[in-house]
């Protein structure tokens, strides 16, 4: 149950047309150790990008958009990423855009166990269009479904042996859920202590979510 | 004082002690410079934040701890921090009392259209469409008009964010009111009269005898 | 926006007819001084009580039923307090029971926003009865819809008199999730502490959920 | 050995090293006893911890930390602790690899019925319909009958807890695997012949040749 490893090692579990989710808010819980790796290291391809904004331009997503090794992205708000945006542009099913909330409990049923939720959001707007519309209590309410990953990345702030991690401030954002959702999830840590070292009030994404546990570049 | 400021000013008037508010990129960020004396209220960012503070000063930025904007901030005494289905479970589960946001055209009917411009690129909605639909009370803040173009609409013309939400107007040119008759003028700034605004309103205005004048 | 109160000014709020969440898991995180004040300083009846065990037969909760106050209770677990199982005996309708994760989710959505979902537990069994059934991806579903109260009771460890609770251990369990479904929210606490002195990071329900904050007797 | 003690030792050869294991009240707490020596596993609490430890010592009890029973237990390093809807999103999200519980009743269509009998006092279902849905791996720990009368069934009379969930029953009498032909007795306990196993159970069992031994 060693789960520490390198980057390009983790990052070797990403196969072509697979779907990864990918955690952070613009830098803030970004995890860019794995996501250089899956740059420089990995040729996976066809590949469908679940990510709340894929990144800025100082980011690594973008160089892996540019590889032409990107498909297809799920994300919310992409304005910081000119390549989603060109994307969305030459091909308009190429990029699904969801409200931010939607997006977050898609994921959060996703490793939940949950098939599908009513949301308000979105009502009354193109997110309807093909989704069914359905009233509560005189409230109109779109159903959205569960959404996964084959693979997650995501950062902590702090990580244990196990797995623990502790992801400090805003930085916990769309990692906290994603590590839920995705067949085998890779964290980097900006610091990995050993078993029993971190405050078990502190955990924000438990060891069993996590199946690797990379150093940060960032530490 | 500048428009943008001006407006955000009077916003500000709006807030009632207690209040958690969510404030949109842009002008809206400017309110929390305006907030009134003995009046507290708490910031809600929808990445994670209940609590936040000022920008970082220079020199103290903490990558971990940043606005919806990307950029780094701090955080008051009794602050705490989340994930994003938590926070958006706050956002749409109506625990925001205001969101100030602007607007690329408002509607009569309160209707919104705030995320996209057909023909154009498309930033996507993030936030904004839990946000007008989740909190108890939705407040546009924005410039009157673009370049004598009318943002204030009889029917949106631009895909909405959401529908019949907003229920107050706050330009540099005036204070409305979004009712089941329609759009009511209840104040207009100083060196404006009624007939300015309605010149740059695509809306049909409903004014009052007792028009007050804006104040900030 | 002094949010101190006492126990008996603070139950002033639950009125007849009400529904009234209550935190904890048997004694774990049970609002006892407010059950108790409940139970001797308000005279608030037909109230129909959202707990996941109605606590034991040590415990206050007993004691409000037996003055014939609770007309109906929705649970999960109820083979420690008599009471309630007597009156599932003496009218089958005035006692739901649900999958615990099921009754857990819908008080969540009712925080949430969100007015259903979709879960697998109770497929094939008594649960369904009622509830639409759909497939998603080859698998059955049950509809399940949301459930919010009046007011709710919790207890947490710390409070900063904002309101922000630190609920350590195996306490948080319905009553973190409870605080945010409700139209006023009393919590005890244990020990209260000034603004700033509790952990951002420990904080399990934020202030802004809490209307009303009072010293527990278990301090 | 009591038999008690001997069912929870053959339950816990089941486990793999890294399992995330819920054990029901009774009996199948007993299989954390008997982890075999080089596997670790992670016991979850569905009311909100992963990695329990055993009961508190007399005089260390702390009301805070307490077992899905209500009785003060101890954690582990490592140990997390969260509300009961992150616990069962935990559960239903299938990320318990193996639950252990007893059972009323389990039939060869792997249905199980462990939480009413009709016309005594209802306890509830607690739990147990999330934990036999959600889990990977579904064992069922129980003695073989209650006073002759079986309770492995050709199908369940009593309410269901879940359909279609049980994989494997092992009681003092033997091991079973629920597969599409039915109730395979994989082993029989030391002093029993499958015709005793069979004597006492009410679906057929299927018996291949090579029966093994159970062995703990």
């Amino acid at each position: 149950m060693n789960k520490l490893t390198t980057a390009e090692e983790a990052v070797k579990k990403v196969k072509d047309g697979d779907t990864l989710l990918v955690g952070g808010f613009l830098m803030a819980g970004s995890p860019e150790t794995l996501i250089k790796a899956l740059l420089e290291t990995s040729t996976a391809k066809d590949l469908t990008i679940v990510s709340n904004d894929t990144g800025t331009v100082d980011s690594n997503m973008i160089k892996v958009m540019q590889q032409g090794r990107v498909k297809k992205v799920h994300g919310s708000y992409i304005g910081s990423n000119p390549m989603t945006g060109q994307m969305l542009i030459d091909d308009k099913d190429s990029v699904t855009l969801y409200p931010q909330g939607t997006l977050a409990e898609k994921i959060r049923c996703g490793g939940a166990g949950i098939a599908g939720f009513y949301t308000p959001v979105g009502v009354g707007t193109i997110i309807e269009d093909g989704k069914e519309k359905r009233t509560f209590d005189g409230k109109d309410y779109l159903l959205e479904t569960a959404l996964r990953g084959n693979v997650a990345f995501v950062k902590a702030t702090v990580a244990d042996k196990f797995g623990n991690c502790f992801m400090r401030g805003s930085t916990k954002n769309f990692g906290a859920i994603m590590a839920r959702a995705a067949d085998y999830v890779v964290a980097e840590a900006k610091k990995i202590v050993e078993v029993g070292e971190l405050d078990p009030e502190l955990v924000t994404i438990p060891g069993i979510f996590i199946d690797a546990l990379v150093q940060s570049e960032d530490a | 004082m500048d428009t943008k400021n001006f407006i955000a000013k009077r916003v500000a008037k709006e807030l009632k002690d207690g209040d958690v508010v969510n404030l949109g990129i842009g002008l809206p960020t400017l309110v929390a410079n305006y907030v009134p004396e003995g009046i507290q209220i708490t910031l809600q960012a929808e990445h994670g934040i209940l609590g936040s503070g000022p920008a970082a000063k220079p020199g103290e930025e903490d990558p971990e701890i940043i606005n919806a904007g990307g950029f780094p901030i701090t955080v008051l005494p009794g602050a705490c921090f989340f994930d994003s289905s938590t926070s958006f479970g706050i956002i749409r589960g109506g625990h925001v009392d205001v969101t100030i946001l602007g607007a690329l055209q408002v509607d009569e009917k309160g209707n919104i259209a705030n995320w996209m411009v057909p023909g154009k690129r498309v930033p996507g909605m993030g936030g904004a469409m839990d946000l007008v639909v989740g909190a108890k009370e939705v407040i546009v803040a924005m410039e009157h008009a673009i370049k004598g173009e009318p943002k204030i609409m009889k029917t949106c013309t631009y895909p909405l964010t959401a529908v019949g939400v907003v229920k107050k107007i706050i330009t540099e040119m005036g204070v409305m009111d979004i009712t089941k008759d329609g759009i009511v003028l209840t104040e207009v700034a100083p060196g404006f009269t009624a007939e300015d605004v309605q010149a740059v309103t695509d809306a049909k205005l409903i004014v009052p005898n007792n028009l007050a004048v804006m104040e900030i």
